[in-house]
């Protein structure tokens, strides 16, 4: 028993020269490598699948499926269409975002409730939401694709005007504006690096991987759940899912991210 | 898939049982190689016990066992690690990580057309060695680096 | 019901890579949810079969992360080589999938 | 903060002209703060007055964190005023304490009951405590700060810089802990002993 003890040690001892140490450079660089080999080993293509047999499945009063909808580029057109939005559409006169674009499907194609189809837009990692499927699916049809949203609508333009307001709006107990945070380059929260997000340098990547698998809590996160998660840390009350307010700023985010080609689903530590 | 054989194997526990099975021709040894977890060796808590339990205590530390790993992980939730042996004859890889509650995680068994090869995805509950053991011809092979888990975001 | 499960096959030259994913909890049994344990659920053992043969045989624990990934390969091989992948967890669950090498 | 009323009033205003959609460009701050109340709702301990600014917030919001010289003087010197300082006199608490508020990340959000898991949230943008290595780079090092801020002007200094940041340096990033009551008099105090006390990891 000794002498087996012994010889462990020994061993660990001797790899202990092997196992090298990290340097201060290196940090950034390790970082990388780890969320490059996040992205290759991820599993966020389950939740495409799942996503793709929702968005064919009947449901609803009207026993009809998604593939109809609408998302700006006509009926049932999903290749590109992430890349386009958040965008004006004529039929409701608003701007909006893929999710609640998503929800006005539900309802107009479906037949259902908005308060049913909105009732639980976030799940959790037992139980992923039906939007969180269904983005995952829809956002993959439009990898490779450059983003490219328009503001040549008045309330297009006039919605990102407004989340490039909301984005530097400091409120709360913590005096906190998304700025705070995501308005200097180089900066970190923990050992987390954070984008800065009003100039294309930083929102591009950042936005084209959005949404994403966060490895976290092993979810399949939608770009409204990362703006309420946000306003939750920066200790706001909570925006409104699907909300003027939010769709503003994911214009704002995108618009600045625009000429980037999409590139997700994304994995996200 | 194989659900009657494991009942079998659960519920006979003992080797005694299972050599009973064997005998009477109830099961043939390959297959119940194919549905074995070797429990032993994966509840032990201390990474000594692990090792020598699956042989690897006196392993010969080598850089033909390439083991490609971030050195800092930013969640411990997933931490991507692969490994390519260069030992000839490599039958099998193990995966040990020194700090986690039951520090093996894996074991692979390469067959006949198999390339000692394999990538996965393992948790860590806090910074730790990694160590990847080959076995070739009853011999084995450790490759060991260190993983920084690092804690990120704003923690809220 | 397990949740689903995908391969992709491809022939790179001398080797064929292959990339399996598998929807599964991997519960460790040591995480708490209000306030109980949650109780351990995880895959132990993967084949993986090449027309038939098996060429890979994996143990896995708790310590695999959620929605496992693994990518393994075997030697040569051929477009239209089918590959099957199957797994069973501690509960005795199982599922398993097949796609022809691309 | 006295000063929200004065933007309230104005805020019912802006809401009046919201009425009919936004469908101009350039919207004013007011604007924007009656959107917010249109488009968030209250939860748990978040409730809405938190979108309405004081006008330290509206200032740095106006002015993308560069206050006019003029205005800075005045305004820090308000804030200033805002600052309890202990009836004791002593500034320094438990450093152990102090050490767990430090790294955590919580308190103050919907999720959580009006003070619960107070935290300062420090290590999220400073380096303090040399072993952690997980540390944010919004703020200054930390490290070894004893040394900076020597004695007990240097406590009564850190004491307020955590009670009020605003009062020396208008635009910080940084939260007012005392005035927005997100730590108590005894958690400032224990956070003031992790970066003062010699025995504190931060000295070591």
């Amino acid at each position: 028993m000794l002498a087996l003890r012994t010889s462990a040690v020994l061993a660990a001892a001797a790899l202990a020269i092997a196992a090298a140490p990290v340097h201060a450079q290196d940090e950034k660089k390790e970082i990388e490598k780890y969320q490059k080999m996040l992205a290759e080993g991820s599993p966020v293509e389950l939740f495409e699948l799942e996503g793709a047999d929702l968005w064919k499945k009947k449901q609803g009063p009207k026993n009809e499926s998604l593939e109809k909808c609408d998302l700006g580029m006509g009926p049932g057109v999903l290749k590109g269409a992430y890349a386009h939005l958040p965008r004006y559409f004529a039929d409701t006169g608003r701007v909006m975002d893929l999710e609640s674009r998503l929800v006005h499907c539900m309802v107009t194609l479906q037949g259902r409730d908005y308060k049913e189809a909105t009732k639980r837009v976030f799940g959790n990692a037992d139980k992923p939401s039906e939007l969180e499927y269904l983005a995952a699916y829809v956002v993959g049809k439009s990898r490779g694709v450059k983003i490219a949203v328009s503001t040549r609508n008045p309330k297009a333009k006039a919605a990102y005007e407004l989340g490039r307001q909301l984005f530097h709006y400091r409120a709360g107990p913590w005096d906190f504006s998304c700025a705070s945070c995501h308005g200097v380059a180089g900066k970190r929260i923990r050992m987390q690096s954070l984008p800065l997000l009003d100039k294309p340098s930083g929102a591009r990547r950042t936005y084209a991987t959005w949404p994403a698998y966060r490895v976290s809590n092993s979810q399949m996160k939608t770009f409204q759940w990362r703006l309420n998660d946000c306003y939750r840390q920066m200790r706001f009350p909570e925006p409104t899912f699907g909300s003027d307010a939010t769709v503003a700023l994911t214009m704002f985010l995108a618009v600045t991210a625009n000429g980037e080609p999409y590139d997700g689903p994304g994995t996200k530590r | 898939m194989d659900e009657r054989r494991r009942v079998v194997l659960r519920g006979a526990g003992a080797t005694g049982a299972l050599a009973a099975a064997l005998a009477a021709g109830l099961l043939k040894p390959e297959r119940v190689l194919a549905a074995t977890w070797d429990e032993n060796a994966f509840r032990k808590k201390d990474v000594a016990d692990a090792l020598k339990i699956i042989g690897a205590d006196d392993a010969v530390a080598s850089k033909e066992v390439v083991l490609d790993v971030p050195e800092i992980a930013e969640n411990g939730a997933v931490v991507p690690v692969e490994i390519t042996s260069h030992v000839p004859g490599t039958t099998s890889i193990a995966v040990v990580i020194d700090k986690n509650p039951f520090p093996l995680t894996s074991r692979f068994d390469f067959m006949e057309g198999a390339l000692p090869y394999v990538k996965l995805n393992v948790k860590m509950g806090q910074s730790s060695n990694i160590r990847v053991i080959a076995e070739a011809g009853g011999k084995h092979y450790v490759a060991m680096r260190e993983v920084k888990v690092t804690i990120g975001g704003c923690g809220g | 019901m397990p949740g689903p499960m995908k391969i992709r096959a491809t022939l790179k030259g001398s080797y064929t890579d292959i990339r399996v994913l598998m929807s599964h909890p991997m519960e460790t049994g040591l995480r708490k949810a209000q306030g109980k344990l949650v109780p351990a659920h995880f895959i132990e053992n993967i084949t993986v079969k090449v027309n038939g043969k098996t060429v890979v045989k994996a143990q896995t624990s708790q310590a695999i992360s959620r929605n496992p990934v693994f990518a393994f390969r075997v030697k040569g091989g051929n477009k239209g080589d089918m590959v099957e992948i199957g797994w069973v967890d501690n509960k005795g669950e199982s599922n398993k999938t097949e796609a022809a090498v691309a | 903060m006295k000063s929200k009323s004065v933007h309230l009033l104005l805020g019912g205003l802006a809401a009046a002209l919201l009425a009919a959609q936004l469908a101009y460009a350039d919207p004013t701050l007011l604007e924007v703060r009656a959107v917010m109340h249109r488009d968030f709702h209250a939860r748990g301990q978040a409730v809405m007055s938190r979108v309405d600014q004081d006008d330290v917030q509206y200032l740095c919001t106006i002015t993308r964190d560069k206050p006019p010289a003029h205005r800075v003087k005045e305004m820090e010197a308000a804030q200033l005023a805002m600052i309890r300082y202990p009836a004791d006199g002593n500034y320094i608490g438990d450093w152990k304490r102090g050490a767990k508020i430090a790294s955590s990340g919580k308190g103050m959000t919907w999720k959580e009951k009006p003070g619960q898991n107070r935290g300062g949230g420090c290590y999220n943008c400073h380096q303090l405590s040399p072993k952690q290595e997980s540390y944010g780079t919004i703020g200054p090092s930390l490290k070894h700060y004893a040394k900076v801020r020597p004695g007990i002007e240097g406590q009564k200094y850190v004491y307020g810089k955590i009670y009020d940041s605003k009062a020396f340096n208008l635009c910080t990033q940084m939260p007012r802990f005392g005035t927005s009551h997100s730590l108590t008099e005894q958690d400032i105090k224990d956070v003031t002993a992790y970066l003062l006390d010699p025995a504190s990891p931060v000295n070591q």
